[in-house]
């Protein structure tokens, strides 16, 4: 009977109710309310149910996750190795035809990129240095892959509030930019309908991932294999003989890419890099960017409206900061709200598509500027 | 970059940002001009490819008005490097 | 001619055909028996397959395995990648509902693990060391990962015995169960009818995964990779809102690893460590361990058939040993022997999956008493 | 562990399989109690869910039964840090 | 404004176009004919897509490709881990019925490894030592994981040349073919009508590839991997009980695969590398092996022709150089051209299969004889 | 092979690709012979399975013809080892 005593105490004793912290247990929860709000509350689910699980299982006191499949995830984050294998099923999914028909909306993607600095400047004004500004200034471009990429770079303590920030603001796009839409343009700029996008030959769908690939990564080679990926991706499903590779890019190897990425980010949070003051200023910073990103892109579509005559809605502005298809979305419906007859989803699909080559190009910029 | 100061970093960035998805645009124009299979495309359906093309006239026009100020006068500053980026524009 | 009779003859002098002794020729022969029991017979063919063709290659004298696909194959066996990924995928196919619904099965479950420990108890009296007669009673569990991941834990150079033992009997629970099950129970009792299981809402089938894992991994932290994957496999399934992810997790990336994990598990079959008594004895132990098992399972059942009132068929007890569905379908059809208006699949059901957990809990005991 | 016994081990080893698996099922019980999208269903449909609940109640009276000596005496026996693991109970 | 400038200039000074010499230019050029060939001419786009994004990419400078996914792809290659799993896929996708049912045309396969051997011959008097000139040899084989397997142990900086050549020419099969068998038989020969292929049993579908795994890998023990994983993967198709891990062998895993060897091959094509002589010979002499083993194989056939009294077209010699399916439905158009009621690809189809084991044979032996 | 003959080379592989797939074909008829699914079915259409044996009959023959100089006689000269390979015919 002793020695069942002992036994049971040692086994006990060994667990995780005992070394367990109220680090541990506050991370734990945290991860609970990430999974409320994933599925629950449907906040991009496919990736932040995983991140959130990858959380609570990374605060088990003694889990033994330097070693076996954890321990190569987490290897597959920190090489940099899943945020690219993800861009090239976002580059088989994307359809960059509204982009080519209107390469105007290049400009508004590039304007949505102005949250990115301004949360940049915000971070380092409340003492983050420049690498991690830089990390944290990314969420508000509203492309997760990117800004993993970028925060697993220059700022790795940081990864996990970043990866949460970009993707719960990611699915707030609803929420967010309806006002801000609203606050910068008036009824008659909102209710303005534009043309018929002109068709895009299977030509120009073909030579401009291979075109963009070229430009983009001799200018800003850190992001190289991103872009590469990216446009590699597309490239797949334009050529229209390669639907095999187009497929399993978007579907298998992206799903799986998807599970590894996400849980081996949850797997980052641990209480000692995540409950900070830093993650709250984090997550403010993360909305500042998205609002400043969709300000940008809506005022840039005023200038645009100005000088194209009235033929361009800047509704459209918005779509800038990606978040793709959703922040289109949101463009069409804020415009059929209104004018019923409006139809902005293609037109914004345009400066949506550019974000994420506008978030990518600036997180190039920054490597090249601040990376090692 | 030893003391950076965030107002110059999103000035140099963002006009990075903007001249890169500018020539960008340069090049997809570039694109739809020397698209082989669009001129094939054109020739017997004149009437219904006149009006698309007075609807996108004044838009490039209107891209460049915008980024004259932005990005012509940034690069043109630079030096003769900047050239070379205008020449790959010939491509 | 001279230099090509030389040239033949080097070729042949280090071909396998030179090299080959006894002990690779019997293992050949044993991985073409096993090929037959996998194809002929139907014996888990998914992964009996792999597993013996594995056996096959591995034999062959000179093969150049200790580099290129079949090395990296082995690192994930080694580093315990794999068996986690398998549970991805199980626990996206596993429908816990009639364990929700019944949680007395629960203790069917539990009761059904004592065939790991008549099992393990024997192979210590047989000369086992504790390691080694751990990682054979697990037989008795009837999961292949689990096995796989303690026995690569606990005793690799057991690793390619335990996983043919584990297998082979798993597709013999029809034959084995039985007559065991007809031996511990009197017509009446299996001819017993049990009433319909009450709905699982949504809300319950999405909590309890995430509340298992906590719990499970906090007590055992050596299987929360284990367990925490087979959760995170459910809760992708039940979330309701990861169905790419589920899918994926079901069914690409199970099948690419299933096919390394037992091409790999085969490719540690070499004549040193399989060709002993040993590797007899731990096929007679894990039949001891299946039998006793489903013994304790239909015992334990007619406990709980006394206790409640004559309301639960003892039958159901030994789909405890889980066998996932197989062992259920066995409760099925020996109720419908005995009662043809008999239905206790769905019952069955709670014990089968019960069971697994039973078995990943066993391992982690064993794991934190024995493991290094 | 230096001198095993296959006895004790079996007897530790069952008496943790089967605690967890009850405390699991504990568990469950209390997701049902406090599942809230459960209630909502059940008010409407009082007469239809009232013969289900009969049918459960014996289940977790005869669960209780079954257990109690098994694992409360055993858990019991331990000392003051088995409270810990019951406190989880009331989460 | 001077820091502006400073900024500015230090991102373009570590840009790529700075570090663009003629090499990288040229070998940019390279990739875009390739990918010209691959979509717009349709070369064999699944593979020599990716083959030449990954040379546009590996081409531009200060790419940071020594880290990060395409670092992990490029180990991938060097390990030799892609190419058996490329096998895997082939064998699933490969009927052996047809060379079960007559095994003649195994000794067409063989002859039409002649092609490689001439290269091999070929090379060597124009410099390449015997390693080198085995991998240029293997060309002629027209089986692209197999030649990207032998040049990856015995010349590696051959493997961009190589790779590209063997999959342009085999996309260039039924332009090289044809003249090639008409110069070599007589309009008779060519309308020769082959009798019914008798119906093969499952059980020798099933034998078959257990057999072939056991035979030619212990004489060739250094192709154990890549015969091993063809065999499994023909077993996965033939074994009627393993429908999903053929399935995903033939698909997501191949696909996958599919993406990471081509794009890691032509990660391979640096300038030094490439833009040398050597490549001009490697091409020059992929079309010799290529045009060698076609009329090895067609001259083969007229000896089978004679020595049957008629009953064998030569025609389906030539599908002895693999490229399934191509080659053999060249055979097939060619022998309708001179008899329409000429129904041949069912007999090409067995010489087809064989030349994939001829010439993983021929690697086989290369390897044995000139190997590390 | 530190002089290697490129004629040579070529003789030496040549030969053993023709031995193995040789082989393979022999293996293919024996299991052809062996199997017992086939039997079975041969029984109840013996004339419909005739003709295809009187097809297969000639060209077993023609192979054997074709490859009794190049393979046999290479084989034959290497010594008493090759008998080691033809025994694996008769597994
Ligand atoms: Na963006
Ligand atoms: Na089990
Ligand atoms: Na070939």
């Amino acid at each position: 009977m002793d020695a069942f005593l002992v036994a049971i105490q040692s086994v006990w004793t060994d667990s995780g109710y005992v070394a367990l912290n109220m680090g541990n247990i506050t991370m734990i929860v945290v991860g609970l309310i990430l999974l409320y709000l994933a599925i629950g509350k449907g906040y991009e689910p496919l990736l932040l149910t995983p991140i959130a699980f990858g959380c609570v299982l990374a605060n088990f006191p003694n889990n033994g996750f330097h070693e076996g499949v954890m321990w190569a995830i987490g290897q597959g984050i920190q090489m940099e190795i899943f945020p690219p294998l993800i861009f090239l099923g976002v580059g088989a999914m994307t359809d960059f035809g509204p982009l080519i028909a209107n390469p105007n909306t290049l400009m508004l993607g590039a304007a949505a990129q102005f949250g990115v600095f301004v949360a940049l400047g915000g971070a380092m004004l409340l003492g983050f240095n420049v690498q991690e500004a830089a990390s944290i200034g990314i969420i508000g471009g509203a492309d997760g892959p990117t800004a993993i990429y970028l925060a697993t770079k220059l700022a790795p303590d940081l990864l996990g509030a970043i990866a949460v920030a970009a993707y719960s603001y990611m699915s707030l796009v609803p929420l967010i930019q309806p006002p801000i839409m609203r606050l910068f343009t008036t009824k008659e700029e909102r209710a303005i309908k534009m043309g018929q996008l002109r068709e895009v030959t299977r030509f120009e769908r073909i030579v401009f991932p291979i075109m963009a690939t070229i430009i983009i990564s001799l200018l800003l080679p850190p992001i190289a294999s991103l872009i590469g990926m990216l446009m590699l991706g597309n490239l797949f499903r334009e050529s229209g003989v390669t639907d095999r590779l187009s497929d399993t890019s978007q579907n298998a190897l992206c799903n799986i890419v998807t599970i590894f990425l996400a849980l081996g980010t949850g797997l980052t949070m641990s209480a000692d890099k995540f409950l900070r003051l830093q993650t709250v200023e984090i997550i403010f910073l993360g909305l500042v960017a998205f609002a400043g990103g969709t300000a940008a892109g809506v005022l840039f579509g005023k200038v645009m409206c100005k000088l194209s005559g009235g033929k361009i809605n800047p509704l459209i502005g918005s779509a800038g900061v990606s978040a793709v298809p959703m922040a289109a979305r949101v463009s069409q419906i804020e415009g059929q709200k209104a004018n019923p007859s409006n139809y902005l989803l293609m037109h914004a699909m345009g400066p949506n598509v550019a974000g994420v080559i506008g978030t990518a190009v600036a997180a190039g910029t920054m490597l090249a500027m601040f990376g090692g | 970059m030893d003391a950076p100061n965030p107002v110059l970093i999103m000035v140099i960035n963002m006009t990075i940002v903007f001249a890169v998805l500018y020539i960008l645009g340069l090049f997809i124009r570039l694109i739809h001009v020397i698209d082989p299979t669009k001129i094939k495309k054109a020739e017997p359906k004149k009437e219904a490819i006149k009006p698309v093309e007075q609807v996108q006239v004044p838009k490039d026009d209107m891209a460049d008005k915008t980024l004259a100020a932005i990005i012509v006068t940034s690069l043109m500053a630079y030096g003769c490097k900047d050239f070379e980026i205008k020449s790959i524009r010939k491509l």
